[in-house]
């Protein structure tokens, strides 16, 4: 059978490949690299014109509408300028550095997509090991924004790259936890069987592993209320200051290719990626995405910015312990699995949650902040 | 063994996003930690006193205006009861209640700003800020229906107000007034009990009642650290000493406090016009002075509290159509002194947090 | 009500407290020796009847042939307020004590009157140009200053 | 810094930024970008018109930045709206015409055009109560244009050449008698005069001049200057009998004359109605004044009081100084504020010494025993403290007695200067009205009866000289049309000059101080107070005039709109409505040089919305002249 | 954590950093005399010919009218007009100008909103030569085109143009937030009338 009566939705349900798949892996390789490309940057455009149109929204006020139909047009234009526009390279800083930075953080933001299942079976390479590929992949970004911190010989960069390895070093390990405990519960790595393991969605099941990667996803992203990092109003625009062009280009797609993988790692983790009654199940993942995107958004414009030792004390003091406490019930409920029905268990976690908050965030203490000088 | 550490001095310079006009803080830092601190000011200095030695004292109004660009009505009626004091020119009641409700819609537009902005620094993406300048629009166009202008109104003359309010004015301004509270309501749900900002502001830059005084700190500044003194009740001006209306002050002294202050203003200032507006007498508006008019010759220094604090005129006449010496003294300078004993020891986040929590504009302190 | 304390009185008492210090005294204001500033300025603030802890302003005014100073203190708790002056006649490099010891709200202040009027204060911690660069030539706000174009 | 209640602060804001979701966002949509903006707005775009526009520089002297440029082409031509200060004079002198003529140093023409409207020039001199000066537009910028001081000048240096134009028609046969030869009585006589008409004034007194003669203190003007007027107004013809007191207005018409003009002024004091008032040391303000101006030797002794606020009363206290008074004092029942005396007497009577107690009045005279020494018997004044209370008919507060605040004085002569009535014969059968005064219809000054009329202060109550000269020329018109002829008194005595060019704005600066004899030789003589001022000083003076009544033409009237700060200075400082603010600002510009607004652009071809700014009925001020005595058509 | 005081001598100190300011600001003062003349010859000679603008740059000029990122230049009063032109009543970022990028590098239109002193003036233009090309100046107000109230003071340049060149001048004393969005109406109508690739 050729190519053209196969549409991707009945072979994806085949599960593995048919044997007679003309080109075998390579073709299958090439076809989804392309799906992806085009989803992501279709997907991150539609993402900066969704920001900028909600956060005004929320701001009573009406955003871009004057590019193109309904301001479509407007991340179309800022892209096209911003590419078209001189580059300049800061005299002082390290030329080969500054010229790699958005390289290395462009890349890995776009390779975490490999694994991520757009519908049962449908993805690049289903990995055993998925979810450890992404946390993996996922902080090298990290690399591209410290070299770009250096690279610009600026001292507000150099301050908000220190702040970003701060940052991604503290929230690494609450959000691998709360991955754990979801492992624990689905029993396998691989995206596609955790998804599928999902009858009831894992939000359910771990409200506080949904929170607590929540929250360490947005440090991640830099998302506020942890964006110190190009905390505009501190360190003026933080490690992207010496940007321009091309290269800031690639650094802003880069955080909301970030943001959409992030996004897609919540629906496939917590929301039960493209299960769902109705609606072909690509259409369901599309919508989970951009509803998780918009509640990001929604916190953006809303929550002030935490300071650098608040970001860290809130992960070491609070996040981290409230995890291993998270863990443990889970590995204690994952034994009771099989004896009792799910929803009272659903209830139990939510009342867990509820108490160890609260509970928790009596001992918290931020600490005062001031060194004697 | 104690790390070896570098400190890096680095300008939180003119262009900032954060530093409400062109202010410069050559700061030292030892990694986030503030070591020193030095305010360097001068790059909005346009030498107004010099230039207001060649101009008539109606002449001179203008330049009132853009002295603190967010009190423009506080600026004016200041120098005017300054120049009233020094020539003697009496005021009709009903050009008093008028000054008195367009100097509180002018604290409340400014408190706007100053909360807006602090809350901005603390990095609400502009949500709070938006949310302000909605409200203040509603006061930009009651001046305009009031002057013409949205921002430099210069509307209040020697010896009066330039012209009588609109008969559209009364009207709008109850519908403010009524609605403004619920507002300053939501304002409060937003930000106020949020534990983020509660981090941010509370306890920062502390500034105990001793060194406030002896620094002397005027305005929300003052009031913060628990000092009971606002002129209007101290030193009643006009027709201040006819309402009744109690002044906020905090406790400890931090940036919080500053806030919860500039809040509670707000909802005082909104309780004067609400009694300024039912006692608002008919009658003329302006004693007719000549345009050239001369005082005798002699001294006279008058201050009012502006939004940002104690503002004062001290004008010299040497019985000529221009004033011999025009000096402001600018409540923004002088709380300005504060900010080093303030952010010492605390990180830069702090550092943004404590300079929009003192709340000065640039027009004023460089003059 | 600030009730302003006529220099009168005041000068009566700090005579024989600093004999000679007053130059001349009259209903609005006091005028000290410049000398006799410093102590004078303690004494206003620490005497229990006066505690003129408020130093509200501080002015410089130049009339040709000498600068005058103009301390407006206020009186928190007393809620009294009080104008000292000092003089000094000469025109090359005045020069008056510093008040920033006792009111450190001064500091700015002082700063600008030797920025824009050139009056030197001793003792003062920092003592440069406030809101001129520091190449500028002369003090603009002193009578002879003619840099203005129109 | 606990968190004890996590997450409820941050879940409230949630709240609040979800409800303003919901909200309708607030930006204005396209079309309505362009706000309807208040009526009052001071936008970027001037409008200005030429035609109100006098080029009299005041917007560009009033902008702090000098960003008005103004190039006058200096030729002066006539506005159509009359100059305020001919507005408001009573008689209608051409004010600026003549302030004009002597900033160039022709006193001769303006007294001419002084002359044209008013036939006692140097009485109005000396004793006008200018309210052309309250209404003059130099008042708004600083002090007003010393325009009576300028009128006695010209008068000083009067070469006689409105003599030459002066005509005087030929007799026409009729016959005006006129009663009392105060200033109405013989301005009347004067214009009836000169149209033919054989004129006879009846004089009750020894001497002509009415209250001007015997009213008026000879400090304030002297007596040979009266003469000298009167002398003039007898050249014309008019035939002046003195010491013949009229009892019966029918002897006249028997006697053949056609028209009578009742002239009677009001002498007769207004007593203070208070008990012990028939006092013989108590005397009315008037009739002390006519005493002492026959020459009478009055005797005040040392302390006097005078009861009163107008100018009687001030002339009654300065003239007791004079007789060697050592104490004055005026009893008034209102404020400073209310006083109809005008402002200078007031300082007049300060400098000299004069105490003035406010808010009190008279309750009871009493005779007191013998005060100075060997001067007879004195006179106790008891007074009570006032109030002001809502304001009367007139305008001013009515003072309300303070019950029991009563305080009593001691003084050898108290003057009661409390207000005149007109003394009306009855035989003369008028219809009197309120106040004693003659009822007349206002225009034409006709009473009831045939052929009679009446006017000056017998018509209108006390008022001032001016008020009179105006009821006189206005009784001329009438009576001439009554008698048939064509009513026109106006007449052309000074020659039509070219208007001089003036490129520069009216002189900066001050009015200069008038000067006055000083004060130690004021007491005890009756010298003129005021002192003439000479040439140069007039002319100074004369220069700071705005000439309202011209227009000088404009060659360039620029705005550099980028140097404005819209303040609004220029558009108050206007006195003629000739600038205004709008609100188009779509004026953003490629080129710094297009933001210059020039003549073309600024004149209101296109523009509808004129914003209201210092000009709140705007639209009621468009071109719109205002004339008080239609154009002299005679002129042109 | 002891600082170690010793290492402060490599920061410059204060009385130095502020004479080396003062040098800078005298040169500039000295070179800027005349005005930066506005660039309109070639905006005549551009209408004159009314040559078509090929179809790619119709885009890319269409591209850089809509997305006009302002730099943070906001010395005074103006500054608080802009941001109300900005904020939500006048929504500059309906035309895409919502994001004020503080650095330099990623804005390409500088609004100078507000009275240039000498002081200030070498920082505007450092800012100004470290944006990228294309870039675009508004003068906004008065004193920016002119020096407006305090044209005539000792500290005040006369106007914008004596430092850089200025593209678009906007009137007022602050002007009215739609008299500045007309001003960016002009200066998009400018910009999509440009000729780069000929």
């Amino acid at each position: 059978m050729s190519l053209l009566d196969t549409s991707p939705i009945n072979w994806a349900t085949t599960g593995t490949l048919s044997p007679d798949w003309p080109g075998g892996y390579w073709l299958h390789w090439v076809v989804f690299t392309i799906i992806i490309l085009v989803f992501v940057l279709a997907m991150v455009m539609g993402f900066i014109y969704i920001e900028r149109r909600f956060v005004a929204r929320i701001q009573s006020r009406l955003g871009p509408n004057r590019a193109g139909l309904f301001g479509l047009l407007q991340p179309v234009f800022d892209a096209i300028k911003v590419l078209v526009k001189e580059d300049i390279v800061p005299a002082g800083g390290d030329k080969l550095v500054h010229w790699w930075a958005p390289v290395v953080a462009f890349v890995p933001a776009l390779m975490i997509f490999v694994v991520i299942p757009f519908q049962d079976g449908a993805l690049l390479a289903d990995l055993n090991i998925g979810i450890l590929y992404v946390v993996a992949v996922g902080s090298v970004g990290m690399v591209g924004v410290f070299m770009a911190g250096w690279g610009s010989n600026n001292k507000y960069s150099v301050i908000g790259a220190m702040r970003a390895v701060a940052q991604i070093i503290t929230y690494e390990i609450p959000l691998g936890l709360a991955i754990i405990s979801v492992v624990l519960l689905s029993g396998s790595l691989s995206l596609n069987e955790i998804v599928n393991s999902q009858n009831i969605p894992f939000i359910l099941l771990q409200p506080l592993g949904f929170l607590i990667y929540f929250v360490s996803a947005c440090a991640e992203l830099n998302r506020t209320p942890f964006d110190l990092l190009e905390a505009d109003s501190e360190i003026v625009a933080g490690y992207h200051i010496e940007y321009s062009g091309m290269k800031f280009a690639i650094f802003y797609l880069a955080e909301y290719i970030e943001a959409l993988a992030v996004s897609a790692i919540i629906t496939a983790l917590f929301l039960s990626g493209w299960r769902g009654p109705l609606l072909p199940p690509w259409l369901w993942f599309l919508i989970k995405v951009v509803v998780v995107f918009m509640f990001i958004v929604w916190v953006r414009g809303t929550i002030p910015r935490l300071r650098v030792d608040h970001a860290m004390a809130l992960s070491w003091k609070f996040l981290l312990p409230v995890a291993l406490l998270n863990l443990f019930i889970t590995s204690i409920e994952v034994i009771l699995w099989p004896l009792v029905l799910p929803w009272p268990i659903i209830l139990l976690n939510l009342a867990i949650m509820v108490v160890l908050i609260l509970l928790w965030s009596r001992f918290f203490k931020l600490g005062g902040g001031r060194v004697e000088v | 063994m104690p790390i070896k550490t570098e400190p890096f001095a680095i300008n939180f310079g003119p262009f900032h996003p954060s530093t409400h006009g062109v202010f410069r803080m050559r700061t030292t830092l030892d990694g986030e930690v503030i070591i020193d601190l030095e305010p360097v000011f001068g790059y909005l200095h346009r030498g107004i006193e010099k230039l207001a030695e060649g101009r008539t004292y109606t002449q001179n109004i203008p330049f009132t205006d853009r002295l603190d660009y967010l009190a423009s009505m506080s600026n004016n009626l200041a120098y005017v009861l300054a120049v009233e004091k020094l020539a003697g020119v009496p005021v009709p009641e009903r050009a008093e209640y008028l000054r008195v409700i367009m100097a509180e819609l002018q604290r409340i537009a400014s408190h706007l700003i100053a909360v807006g902005s602090l809350l901005n620094d603390c990095g609400a993406f502009m949500t709070p800020i938006l949310y302000m300048i909605r409200e203040r629009e509603k006061i930009l166009d009651l001046f305009e229906m009031v002057s013409g202008q949205r921002l430099t109104y210069n509307y209040m003359r020697i010896g009066g107000v330039s012209q009588d309010i609109p008969d559209e004015f009364l009207p709008a301004l109850e519908k403010f007034v009524e609605r403004m509270p619920s507002y300053i309501d939501e304002y409060d749900r937003l930000l106020a009990e949020n534990e983020i900002l509660l981090a941010r502001l509370k306890g920062v830059g502390i500034l105990s009642k001793g060194q406030a005084i002896n620094i002397s700190a005027s305005g929300p500044v003052l009031r913060g650290s628990g000092v009971e003194w606002d002129i209007r009740k101290v030193d009643p001006y006009s027709v201040y000493d006819r309402f009744e209306f109690d002044i906020p002050t905090g406790t400890l002294g931090d940036s919080y406090d500053r806030y919860r202050v500039r809040i509670e203003e707000m909802r005082q200032s909104l309780r004067i016009i609400e009694q300024a507006m039912k006692q608002l007498p008919s009658g003329a508006v302006k004693t007719d002075v000549p345009w050239l008019m001369l005082p005798p010759r002699g001294e006279a220094y008058a201050h009012i509290e502006s939004p940002k604090g104690e503002l004062g005129f001290y004008i010299v006449s040497d019985n000529s159509a221009k004033p011999y010496r025009f000096h402001i003294r600018a409540p923004s300078l002088i709380n300005l002194t504060a900010l080093r004993d303030m952010s010492v020891g605390w990180k830069i986040a702090d550092l943004i947090a404590i300079f929009g929590s003192i709340d000065i504009c640039m027009g004023e302190v460089d003059r | 009500m600030t009730i302003a304390l006529s220099g009168r009185k005041i000068a009566g008492k700090l005579q024989e407290q600093f004999p000679g210090s007053i130059v001349q005294s009259d209903e609005s204001s006091l005028l000290v020796k410049s000398e006799h500033l410093l102590a004078i300025a303690t004494f206003l603030k620490t005497t229990p009847g006066f505690d003129f802890d408020y130093l509200t302003s501080v002015t410089a005014v130049d009339y040709r042939d000498y600068f005058e100073l103009v301390y407006h203190l206020i009186s928190i708790e007393h809620n009294h307020s009080l104008v000292l002056k000092v003089r000094c006649h000469d025109r090359e490099n005045p020069t008056v004590p510093s008040v920033v010891g006792v009111w450190r709200g001064a500091d700015f202040q002082e700063r600008e009157i030797y920025d824009l009027m050139g009056i030197k204060f001793e003792g003062h911690p920092n003592l440069k140009r406030i809101v001129l660069w520091e190449g500028f030539q002369g003090h603009p706000l002193r009578k002879e200053y003619k840099g203005i174009y129109k | 810094m606990k968190f004890e209640r996590y997450g409820v602060g941050i879940a409230k804001g949630m709240a609040v930024t979800f409800q303003n979701i919901l909200r309708r966002p607030v930006t204005t949509q396209y079309p309505d970008e362009r706000l309807t903006v208040s009526r009052r707005i001071r936008g970027n775009e001037f409008t200005w018109f030429e035609k109100q526009c006098a080029g009299c520089f005041t917007c560009a002297r009033s902008c702090p930045i000098h960003c008005i440029e103004i190039v006058s082409s200096g030729n002066g031509t006539e506005r159509t709206a009359l100059a305020p200060c001919r507005q408001t004079c009573p008689a209608g002198v051409d004010a600026a015409r003549y302030v004009r003529l002597i900033a160039e140093g022709k006193f001769a023409d303006a007294l001419a055009v002084v002359r044209e409207r008013l036939p006692f020039p140097s009485v109005c001199g000396y004793i006008c109560a200018h309210p052309c000066e309250s209404k003059c537009t130099r008042g708004q910028i600083d002090e007003p244009i010393a325009i009576r001081v300028l009128k006695r000048f010209a008068w000083e240096h009067d070469a006689g050449i409105w003599r030459k134009q002066s005509k005087v028609a030929p007799p026409s046969g009729r016959r005006v008698a006129i009663v009392g030869s105060g200033p109405a009585g013989l301005c009347a006589g004067y214009y009836l005069a000169k149209l033919g008409h054989a004129v006879t004034a009846f004089e009750a007194l020894a001497e002509p001049g009415g209250m001007t003669r015997y009213g008026i203190p000879e400090y304030r003007l002297p007596k040979n200057i009266l003469r000298a007027e009167i002398k003039e107004i007898e050249n014309v013809g008019v035939e002046i009998r003195t010491n013949t007191r009229v009892d019966s207005l029918d002897a006249l018409f028997a006697q053949g004359y056609d028209a009578i003009f009742l002239a009677v002024g009001a002498q007769q004091g207004i007593g203070i109605g208070v008990e012990g008032e028939d006092n013989p040391r108590v005397m009315g303000g008037v009739s002390f004044l006519r005493r002492v101006s026959m020459g009478e030797k009055v005797e005040v002794g040392d302390r006097v009081a005078v009861i009163g606020g107008g100018n009687t009363a001030m002339d009654s206290a300065r003239t007791a100084r004079r007789l060697g008074a050592k104490e004055v004092t005026i009893v008034y029942r209102r404020t400073r504020a209310e006083m109809p005396a005008s402002h200078e007497e007031i300082e007049e009577a300060l400098v000299e010494g004069i105490k003035i107690y406010f808010l009190a009045a008279p309750s009871r005279i009493l005779p007191s025993p013998l005060t100075g020494e060997g001067k007879g018997e004195g006179v106790k004044l008891e007074c009570i403290r006032m109030k002001l209370g809502a304001p009367d008919a007139s305008g001013r507060r009515r003072p309300e007695p303070i019950k029991g605040s009563e305080f009593t004085m001691d003084f050898d002569t108290i003057i009661a200067a409390i207000g005149q009535r007109p003394e009306i014969p009855v035989s003369f059968g008028m219809k009197v009205g309120r106040g004693n005064i003659i009822q007349t219809d206002p225009d034409t000054l006709a009473t009831d009866k045939k052929g009679i009329f009446a006017g000056g202060d017998a018509v209108s109550g006390p008022a001032t000289v001016i008020e009179a000269v105006a009821a006189g020329r206005k009784a001329a018109t009438s009576i001439d049309k009554y008698l048939g002829g064509s009513g026109i008194i106006d007449e052309v005595l000074a020659p039509v000059e070219k208007i001089p060019p003036r490129v520069a704005g009216p002189r900066e600066g001050w009015r200069p101080e008038i000067p006055t004899i000083p004060y130690d030789e004021r007491i005890n003589s009756f010298k003129g107070v005021e002192l003439s001022i000479d040439e140069e000083l007039a002319i100074e003076e004369a220069k700071r005039c705005v000439r309202c009544d011209l227009a000088y033409g404009i060659e360039k009237f620029q705005i550099d709109t980028g140097l404005c700060m819209n303040c609004g200075l220029c558009v108050e400082a206007c006195p003629f409505n000739a600038l205004f603010f709008s609100y188009s600002y779509e004026c953003a510009k490629y080129r710094r040089r297009e933001l210059v607004l020039d003549k073309e652009k600024l004149l209101p071809s296109d523009r509808k919305q004129i914003s209201g700014y210092a000009r709140p009925d705007a639209a009621a001020l468009l071109p719109k002249q205002t004339l008080l005595v239609e154009r002299d058509k005679l002129k042109k | 954590m002891e600082i170690d005081k010793r290492h402060r001598l490599h920061i410059y100190s204060d009385e130095e950093l502020d004479k080396n300011e003062g040098e800078i600001i005298e040169l500039l003062k000295a070179a800027s005399q005349q005005p930066v003349p506005d660039q309109d010859e070639w905006l005549d000679e551009q209408l004159r010919r009314n040559i078509l603008v090929t179809s790619v740059e119709i885009l890319l000029n269409a591209a850089r009218c809509a997305s006009l990122w302002p730099v943070v230049c906001f010395p005074a009063c103006c500054a608080f007009e802009f941001i109300t032109t900005a904020a939500s009543r006048f929504d500059i970022s309906r035309f895409g100008m919502e994001i004020i990028r503080a650095s330099p590098r990623q804005a390409d239109l500088m609004i100078t909103a507000g009275t240039l002193t000498w002081k200030n003036a070498p920082n505007v233009r450092r800012v100004y030569d470290q944006m990228a090309e294309p870039k675009w100046v508004i003068a906004m107000g008065a004193c920016a085109i002119s020096g407006g109230i305090f044209s005539g003071s000792y500290s005040v340049v006369p106007g914008y143009n004596r430092i850089i060149p200025v593209d678009v001048y906007v009137p007022g004393c602050p002007p009215r937030p739609e008299a500045l969005l007309y001003g960016i109406e002009q200066l998009r109508r400018k910009i999509s009338s440009l000729q780069f690739l000929a």
